[in-house]
């Protein structure tokens, strides 16, 4: 399904007050591909992802969903396949219950009242949060968040999952299950984080953004192995590889 | 400055109701009538925001008391005046009841005060002339404090209004006026001065904010006229009404059901018992003769005053009694509900 | 700081009430709607000295507390501490209004007072009829209910958004002016320049996040059509709560059951004392 | 100095609305040393961070810094003593402009303006970010913002430092570089994180949290060689040493 590619063509942005955020960045992501988008501070990443949902208009370039280019005709097709998890599932929680969170997307697409109650509950149960369906966003813990804003995503059966940071503030636990339910999805993937350790075990791919341009977009062991690339970028290998290197070292002192 | 329920009548309260109600389908219908969606979470989160903000004190130099922001004015600037109202409207719903900070009846009252006195009556025709088009520092603080000072002495003048017209409250007019004025001169300043420190932070950190409540303000100039006279014509019609049910003197309802009804023992049980008990007093010494004896002579009638002693004489035991079998209806409902 | 903390508190309270399952719970919210402001209309409607006659009407809340079995003493610490607000303005009337109007034995009681007591009783009763509505509906459906009686949608909506983010935004604050008074070291640092400054920050970072609410409802395909849920139905039972409850209300209005029974007591005292 | 000897004693705490949060917690922190207190969401880590420098007053048991007990009469000298680093840097720096947020603390305990000038500037100088001193907060980037925090605590010249996940949301670099700062600060050093390597780098030992309870209280090498006591608290060794043994069992595969 051609339907499912995502590309970027000499992508360039600059906010309001001129901070140009992205420049000339272009790649393009097949369907299934896992793709983790990494980068200092300010590097762009969040300012890439809301290009691919059209939250945010390019300066120049273009992206294309698919067969079409995102544009404002093209808008509401491009959010019924693109599904967004914003890094503070705070955000993305603002309906009175889950229940009424997780159907506010199908809704939204019109379907009847029947298959939304399925939609739902199938999509919660994916996971692993049924039991949470009549309980307000604000009594759930941090990890039950992020799991529902998952699930509101998935709710609205997307064609490729983007996400901003979705470990971040996770304890190790909550965090095993994130990264379970990433590798457990099908589609697209797209991830920003600096919890690299977790993008070596979710994605094949990644691109390294610098200051808002694209420094490396490759195999991910390619690119982790590549001390003197990760550096230049405020950048390190994941600590499971680091600390081989200090094993190797030291043999096998650990701390 | 919350009015409360129990110091509203149904008259005022209703009419308020009518006009606070006008005011908000008004707001409401304008902003679905909006292209700009952006709004929709905005407005609650900023309802959130003010909630918050409210809780956060500061000290006031030189009176070792603490302040904290009213917001009405600052709303208005931000989101210009329809989302404003809804805001403000949101806070004092969420104030009213899980707060009990004024009350559903008083509600039309406090939206009125709080909310369409900043949004509809000051911002547009006070702040936005002493303002300007694109006001500079100290021509914006001008407007902000200028505002903020009618606000807050508009706000507390609606108040006493209300309650003078609801007669439940026996302060004279003058004397409540000048308890409430000159205090919320000081607070309005205060308020205005806090106002334009946080305008000013924001309008130098994100310009572009200010932009999005100026872009509405411009629409919203020509209906005022055609607004406000919606609103006398619902305050009028309402007011007429309601007073007419139920007027304050002599007790309207009841007169208006006795109207319907036909029966006037209803609404004087007492009148059987002062004839009674004047009759029994005669003859028989209830009670040691001083007991019914007033300290002060009045220059009630003789049967009037015995009307009172019977009224509370049996008003007490009665409202006794009537205490003692809520508690007692209470403990046995409870008992029957835990047997189930 | 404390009272940010405390006042949300109350909030979560009521709002953990609202979550229980009862037969007052189940009723559908317009009813219970409904009849709360029936209840608060025909309490207010009294006249300004009429006291006893208002008494008897703490049977709703009696009844209420019970069937839906809230906790009587969380309600009665939460209206007395608004109650002072409220009498506040009562407190005035036995200055200015000192003509007796009933009298006990020696003792004459001022109009003042009595309407003073009056204004006291219709606060607690009106107070606590409010606060009892939040505890058996809940917030959500309260605006629910609002909306089904013709409540616009943009204020419903607001309603909720509002609700939904005050504990984030309360929290904000807490943190916020915790940072100013663990640097702040008394008095000093807690004046209108620092008070500001922070504001200014916290109506940036909400304005902030509405932006990215506004994001994730895009992402969601949201068009500015609002689909809330509209649960429950007005049946048989709501019809029989309602219409109980009113004519509860009206009987108790308009007559003045203590003052009846207090007549027949005395009536019988009287009787007996005749006796030689 | 007994000053900074840091003890509990059976404290406990609950939310008003009843969360026991804290159950007979007790420790005792000799100056010098860095100590991590680590645990799932939920386990009360930062709830006991707020009760080090009395802004959360125990239900029952006591904390003492140095010699006396924390008490509303201490409360001014606790202050001074503690320097407590927030996990968001936006809730701490609240004036118009960086050097204002350094200097409010030192300006409120009535130095004179000349004294305050030069604690900015050491501090500012101390975490690199003297050439932001101009900036108002909310232009600076998430590890500019919280290094900025830390300014605002140092320039007090606190006895200790108490942070609450010092590293979350950081690049691997401004992470370094907050790590290495944590290094270099001489007195004692309290934090809590999700980031265990970071732990593992910065603090001798580890207080494991769990419900409210002390689960465990040792040195860092004993605490996260013990692989069940971790995973009992939904916590898991640091990446680092997870990937030792994969090396020692795989030899070398490391992602
Ligand atoms: N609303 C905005 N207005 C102006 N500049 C912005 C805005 N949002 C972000 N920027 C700037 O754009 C650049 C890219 O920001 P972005 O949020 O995309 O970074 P990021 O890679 O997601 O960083 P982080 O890892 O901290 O999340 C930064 O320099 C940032 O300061
Ligand atoms: N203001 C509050 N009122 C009631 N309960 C609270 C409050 N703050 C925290 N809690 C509860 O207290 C417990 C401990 O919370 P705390 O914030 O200390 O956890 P934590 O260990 O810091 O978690 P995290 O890793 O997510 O930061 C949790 O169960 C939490 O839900
Ligand atoms: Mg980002
Ligand atoms: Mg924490």
């Amino acid at each position: 399904m051609s339907h499912h590619i995502v590309a970027a063509d000499r992508l360039s942005f600059s906010y309001p007050d001129g901070t140009a955020a992205l420049r000339s960045v272009s790649f393009s992501i097949h369907h299934g591909e896992s793709v983790a988008v990494i980068g200092a501070n300010g590097a762009g990443k969040s300012t890439l992802l809301q290009q691919l949902n059209g939250y945010l208009t390019p300066t120049s370039g273009q992206v294309r969903i698919g067969d079409f280019p995102v544009t404002p005709k093209t808008l509401h097709d491009v959010r019924r396949t693109v599904g967004m998890v914003f890094q503070n599932p705070d955000d993305q929680l603002f309906m009175p219950t889950v229940f009424d969170d997780v159907a506010f997307g199908p809704l939204n697409l019109g379907m009847p009242t029947k298959d939304v109650e399925q939609r739902v509950t199938a999509a919660l149960d994916t996971v692993c949060a049924g039991h949470l369906a009549a309980k307000p966003p604000y009594r759930l813990s941090c990890g039950e968040k992020k799991r529902v804003a998952i699930a509101t995503v998935l709710a609205m059966d997307p064609a490729m999952l983007v996400m901003d940071e979705p470990t971040s503030g996770l304890d190790p636990f909550s965090r095993r299950e994130v990264i379970k339910l990433l590798n457990e999805f099908s589609h697209t993937r797209i991830i920003t984080s600096h919890d690299l350790d977790m993008v070596a075990e979710v994605c094949d791919r990644v691109i390294v953004m610098h200051a808002g341009e694209i420094r490396a977009d490759g195999a991910a062991e390619d690119i982790f192995a590549d001390a003197g690339l990760l550096a230049s970028c405020r950048l390190e290998p994941p600590f499971s590889m680091q600390a081989c290197v200090v094993c190797a070292k030291r043999g096998g002192q650990t701390s | 400055m919350h009015m409360a329920d129990a110091l509203v009548s149904p008259a005022v309260g209703g009419t308020m109701w009518a006009v606070s109600a006008g005011a908000v389908a008004y707001s409401s219908s304008r902003l679905r009538a909006e292209v700009d969606d952006r709004r929709v979470p905005l407005m609650g989160v900023m309802g959130a925001f003010l909630f918050a903000a409210q809780m956060i004190n500061f000290s006031i130099p030189g009176t070792g008391s603490s302040g904290h922001l009213g917001g009405g004015i600052l709303l208005a600037i931000l989101l210009g005046p329809h989302a404003a109202l809804l805001a403000i409207t949101g806070v004092l719903i969420v104030q009213a009841l899980f707060f009990a900070d004024g009350g559903l009846l008083a509600l039309g009252c406090n939206i009125f005060n709080m909310g369409v006195i900043p949004a509809f009556l000051v911002y547009p025709l006070l702040y936005k002339r002493l303002a300007g088009q694109d006001p500079g520092g100290t021509r914006l603080t001008f407007a902000i404090v200028v505002s903020a000072l009618v606000t807050l002495q508009l706000g507390p003048f609606a108040v006493v209004l209300e309650t003078l017209f609801s007669g439940l409250s026996a302060l004279p007019f003058t004397t409540f006026l000048l308890m409430m004025q000159p205090v919320h001169l000081a607070i309005g300043l205060v308020e205005g001065v806090v106002t334009a420190a946080v305008i000013s932070f924001v309008y130098l950190a994100r310009p572009e904010l200010m932009h999005v409540a100026r872009r509405t303000a411009a629409a919203m100039v020509f209906p005022m006229r055609n607004l406000l006279i919606a609103f006398v014509c619902a305050a009028v019609l309402t007011g007429g009404v309601v007073s007419l049910v139920a007027s304050k003197d002599p007790d309207g309802l009841e007169w208006a059901i006795t109207r319907v009804t036909g029966t006037a023992e209803l609404t004087s049980p007492d009148t059987k018992l002062h004839m009674l008990l004047a009759a029994i007093q005669e003859k028989v010494a209830f009670l040691p003769d001083y007991a019914f004896k007033k300290p002060v002579a009045s220059e009630q009638s003789a049967s009037a005053r015995a009307e009172n002693r019977g009224t509370s004489l049996a008003g007490i035991v009665g409202v006794g009694i009537t205490l003692v079998l809520l508690i007692v209806a209470g403990a046995l409902l409870k008992r029957g509900r835990a047997s189930l | 700081m404390a009272t940010i903390e405390g006042s949300m508190l109350d909030f979560r309270q009521l709002d953990l009430l609202a979550a229980q399952d009862t037969v007052i719970h189940r009723l559908d919210a317009r009813a219970k709607v409904l009849v709360v402001l029936l209840f608060i209309i025909t309490v207010v409607s009294f006249g300004r000295y009429e006291l006893s006659a208002m008494v008897p009407f703490f049977i709703f809340p009696v009844v209420m507390v019970v069937l839906a079995d809230l906790p009587a003493g969380f309600i009665v610490r939460k209206v007395a501490l608004v109650i002072p607000f409220a009498a506040a303005i009562g407190i005035f009337n036995p200055l200015f209004d000192q003509e007796i109007r009933l009298s006990i034995g020696s003792f004459g009681i001022s109009g003042g007072w009595l309407s003073c007591a009056s204004i006291v009783v219709r606060a607690t009763l009106t107070v606590t009829a409010a606060l009892m509505l939040v505890a058996v509906t809940g917030f959500t459906a309260v605006c629910g209910a609002l909306e089904r009686l013709g409540m616009p949608q943009a204020l419903v909506v607001q309603l909720l958004f509002m609700q939904r983010y005050l504990f984030v935004l309360a929290d904000d604050a807490a943190n916020a002016s915790r940072a100013r008074e663990l640097r702040a070291f008394g008095n000093r640092g807690m004046g209108i320049g620092p008070f500001a400054a922070m504001t200014g920050h916290l109506l940036l970072k909400s304005w902030e996040r509405a932006e990215r609410i506004h994001m994730a409802m895009l992402a969601r395909g949201f068009q500015g059509e609002f689909y809330l849920q509209r649960t429950g139905a007005f049946g048989l039972r709501e019809l029989l709560f309602v219409a109980g409850w009113l004519a509860v209300f009206m009987i108790l209005r308009f007559t003045n059951i203590p003052l009846l029974i207090g007549e027949a007591v005395t009536r019988l005292f009287i009787a007996q004392a005749t006796i030689p």
